[in-house]
């Protein structure tokens, strides 16, 4: 990226995400003969050239399996490996110790479950008894969560005999400190919730709902999936025992996750995964696990992965994460303003004039979702369409799908426009206006 | 843009999602078969009553939510089910599906299919194939409860 | 990889490796001023640039989420990435509902391991409770397993109440069928094997164990880290029930392993992970799961890494598999006998005559295996030294650690010589000979 | 490639990995350590005795197996602890741990370190620095519990 960044508090400029665009070549397709208007960045974002190149050069010059072999190659690459674990971990306030590599933050976010479900079957020694659940015992979602930070809670609670409830959402999807604190109460033992919402774009009251879990003894698990590629993330400022995020959201790439946890939970939490590399003794009846992250590590872990991670956090740095978020800010109003405008588009989410990330959710009245998507397809306009992950959620606003826009760094206001005119358009072609 | 999307949603189909051919109950059904796009949550309920005492279809209702490719798909088989008899049925599920795997390479026999073959379109969008399919398995799992 | 092939049951010959090796960018390099004998692929193998390409060329072109998304991207990547199942799920004589994507092959075998666990702790409905375990249940391993296939079925045991039983090794470090069938009883469940060795090189009487096993009602889930990459599997026809391997041992990526299941099996095993993805209908107290693969795909998948394993699948059908393997056993011949030759040096696994895979492990007496690892780096040679992840196989052979010199396709004659010479010396230079 | 491995193994580390002075038991121990490198399963025990009502060290000795690096360590370590008082070690062994993680950057002090400036390579291969210090970390440990 060749713009030169002036001032740190000013949203990215239309001038510049035209020079950031030239880092990424997926933004260069075309589609149906129209040029590709990529609005599906919180499904997915494109990968600049330095990431691809940071990756590829690893894997043509210093491949080799990290953490078990002790000649050169395999010493430059556990030194690149580790690295590459603090610079994610710095990028988000944490310690290397605290920053687990998993396969995507579905991974992480079953990784935790799993923790606290094989302590309350036993496992992890004494050290994991804070841990164990029982029947009583109460673990609290939000009725907007992604599958990815539900379903995982809801087998925990089946395993265990814990119950599971929820924090209720209005006729916005949204929900307030107040509807927080009526759910949590001394038995709660664990807090799930979305930093931001894949659906709503919702800005969660974190730390208020921290300081209330907290106070009550319970854990406070955040699903950072959508926050921590857009804004600038402090999870231990923000006071959350764990947190989850995917590589794939925010310019890195699949097969990586990662999961935050506090050192000492860590330490203390039982291994998820079992095998090589997590262990210090083995016999054929027992092991012995190393400390966090290790412990959480099995087998031979995604090493480029990690890698291009670490250059796609130093790409985001380099732009600025501030600047990110004011520059999807203006998006989402504009995206937001311009939706509600459209006679029979009903918007999802937060209002005008509250925080909300760089994405909206809309129906359009008497047209699928589907037909909805493959229209703004024939015209090059990539959109989400569906549940979104978030089958609880839709039922609650009375939808079974919505299609959602979702913008990043590299959105133009172009872009923004195109979908606009479009949605004006989608009801009269299928009949519906 | 206009090409690929008027070659997906042909006139028919459009017209067939607003009409709705054979939408509704059926007073009684001979058999009945509910089928779900688990990719998006579509639904469909085909229901099919026979001519008495024989194997000829007296009629094809069908109810659900869906997109425009399945609402007009189960349309258009509504309209085509009447008076076949459950192997005529068999035959065009059977052309309908070939039409939709060929991927546009081969013409399909308008006498045979009547409006579905405005569906030809769908085969080259991967996704949508399911959307089209739909009813008709429906109505294919209902014949095999009948047979 | 330019070189004609003339007799697919040929080994591969010199001259061919040295066309091979041109497709390998990391095999050029220099290590201390030495080139690089790269001889560690049992740890991770090296990626040719048809490998790197074809991620890249999918990351730059085509790269969407997959099966959510009803843009074209979404669908071209769908498409590239169920392509790439089937490529990868033919290879293994597997159909593609058979193929499940995991992170690593040690998370394919936990996954094997937490289905057969929540099965026992009562999920997964009636389809599930064949694989439900109870005090009185035996799983069986072998004493030569890597940690991966061991501890998992230790943590499974351990939640269950089953008890872990051994197949014991001999000095050499293998097992007979005999040894197998003393071991196997009614009680037997499960039988977790490797089919080859990553220590001894052994190759396991799989299809005679298969045949122990189910005549006992047990079901065999079998370790193909070390097969998959260096010889033709044929999974269905082998008669396994589960089978695990890893991307980065056969050309691909880390970051993706795959879990190969019988239809059947896949369909009724609970899942491992939840989340999106993986599921049909959610509520916020319950979901359903879809069938096989996708209920043990929670998540975002691998995407380019999958596209990535198809494309090293192709790589080495276009070379095949039979004569790759019969250039490992060459190369495996002349390390051993060569290895065997030198005062001080006890080499580990089958004699000579016997089949082994291309690797050799062994002991030289009065220097630590770092130590030995270290002389032989600074001559450029990579091995491996420690206990390869099996530490009571070592234990059992009254060693704590080993070094392992592992060949593949694009290993030369001369690469093995150097090992050889290297090892000559080694002895004298620490002042043990 | 015989300059890299020269560096490393230095004629003193070869000779100490060979002579293991301080190796075996002592009758009295005012301290024990035991330390174990996870990643390779090496093990160390380390015992102290003190100049009976003084804080100056009457004996080290060391007991294990492992790699040439972490053996001559020991050994460097046994023939410089003796006589020292338990602050003094300390320092050697703060001198010690800065050297090694220094990456050769700095000149160690032969007056402080004695052998022990041999191990001054090891920096250069981060793999082998926890071998280096394995005894010495020990050692701290036994100077706590004495402190
Ligand atoms: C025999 C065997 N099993 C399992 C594994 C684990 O594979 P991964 O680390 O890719 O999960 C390996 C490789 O380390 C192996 O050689
Ligand atoms: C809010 C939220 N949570 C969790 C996930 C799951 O992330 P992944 O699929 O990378 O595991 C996503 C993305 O799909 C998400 O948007
Ligand atoms: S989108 Fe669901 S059936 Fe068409
Ligand atoms: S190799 Fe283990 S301490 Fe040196």
């Amino acid at each position: 990226m060749s713009a030169t960044i002036v001032d740190v508090s000013q949203p990215i400029t239309d001038h510049e995400v035209n020079a950031i665009r030239r880092d990424f070549p997926a933004l260069l397709e075309s589609v149906n003969g129209e040029p590709l208007a990529y609005l599906d960045s919180a499904a997915t974002a494109q990968r600049p050239h330095a990431v691809l190149d940071a990756e590829r050069h690893f894997l043509e010059h210093h491949n080799a399996a990290v953490h078990r072999g002790a000649h050169t190659l395999a010493g430059l690459a556990t030194e690149a490996y580790e690295d590459a674990r603090s610079t994610v971990a710095a990028f988000v306030g944490a310690g290397p110790d605290e920053v687990v590599w998993t396969a995507n933050a579905t991974d992480a976010l079953n990784l935790v479950a799993y923790g606290f479900a094989n302590a309350s079957h036993g496992r992890g020694g004494a050290a994991a008894r804070r841990f164990a659940l029982a029947p009583g015992d109460e673990i609290v979602v939000t009725e907007a969560e992604h599958h990815a930070n539900l379903v995982p809670w809801q087998e925990l609670a089946a395993v265990t005999g814990a119950t599971l409830r929820f924090i209720p959402v209005n006729d916005s999807g949204v929900y307030s400190v107040g509807d927080a604190a009526a759910v949590l109460s001394s038995r709660t033992r664990i807090v799930a919730l979305a930093h931001v919402s894949n659906v709503t774009g919702f800005v969660a009251p974190v730390a208020e709902i921290v300081a209330l879990a907290h106070a009550r003894g319970a854990l406070v698990v955040l699903d950072a999936c959508q926050s921590a590629p857009h804004r600038a993330l402090d999870l231990p400022g923000l006071g959350v025992d764990f947190a989850a995020f995917s590589g794939h959201k925010m310019l890195g790439p699949t097969g990586i996750g990662v999961l935050y946890g506090r050192a000492e939970l860590l330490d203390a939490l039982p291994p998820f995964r079992t095998g090589g590399s997590m262990i210090s003794t083995v016999t054929m009846t027992d092991a012995d696990y190393l400390p966090a992250p290790q412990r959480f590590e099995a087998g031979t872990p995604p090493v480029s992965q990690a890698i291009a991670l670490a250059e796609a956090v130093r790409y985001l740095q380099r732009i600025g994460l501030d600047r990110i978020e004011r520059r999807e800010e203006l998006l989402a109003e504009r995206m937001l303003v311009g939706l509600a405008g459209i006679p029979g588009i009903r918007t999802i989410g937060p209002g005008l004039g509250v925080p909300r990330a760089g994405l909206v959710s809309f129906d359009v009245d008497g047209v699928h979702g589907h037909d909805v998507g493959q229209y703004l397809d024939a015209r090059g306009i990539a959109v989400r369409v569906g549940h979104h992950c978030a089958q609880p959620l839709h039922r609650r606003l009375g939808l079974i799908s919505s299609t959602r826009a979702s913008a990043y760094m590299y959105t133009t206001t172009d872009e923004v426009d195109r979908l606009l005119g479009s949605a004006h358009e989608v009801r009269r072609y299928f009949g519906a206006a | 843009m206009s090409d690929s999307l008027a070659n997906l949603y042909q006139q028919v189909i459009l017209d067939h999602a607003r009409q709705r051919i054979g939408y509704g109950q059926l007073d009684h059904a001979d058999a009945e078969r509910f089928e779900r796009n688990p990719t998006c949550g579509d639904e469909v309920m085909v229901r099919l009553a026979l001519e008495q005492g024989t194997d000829r279809i007296a009629s094809l209702a069908w109810q659900g939510a869906g997109c425009s490719i399945s609402t007009a798909s189960a349309s258009v088989l509504a309209q085509l089910a009447e008076g076949l008899t459950l192997t005529e049925l068999q035959s065009k599920i059977d052309a309908f599906r070939a039409m939709l795997r060929e991927r546009g390479d081969v013409e399909p026999d308008e006498d045979v299919l009547g409006d579905a073959v405005a569906f030809q379109g769908v085969s080259k969008y991967v996704m949508r194939v399911k959307c089209a399919m739909l009813p008709w398995v429906a109505a294919e799992a209902c014949r095999g409860s009948l047979t």
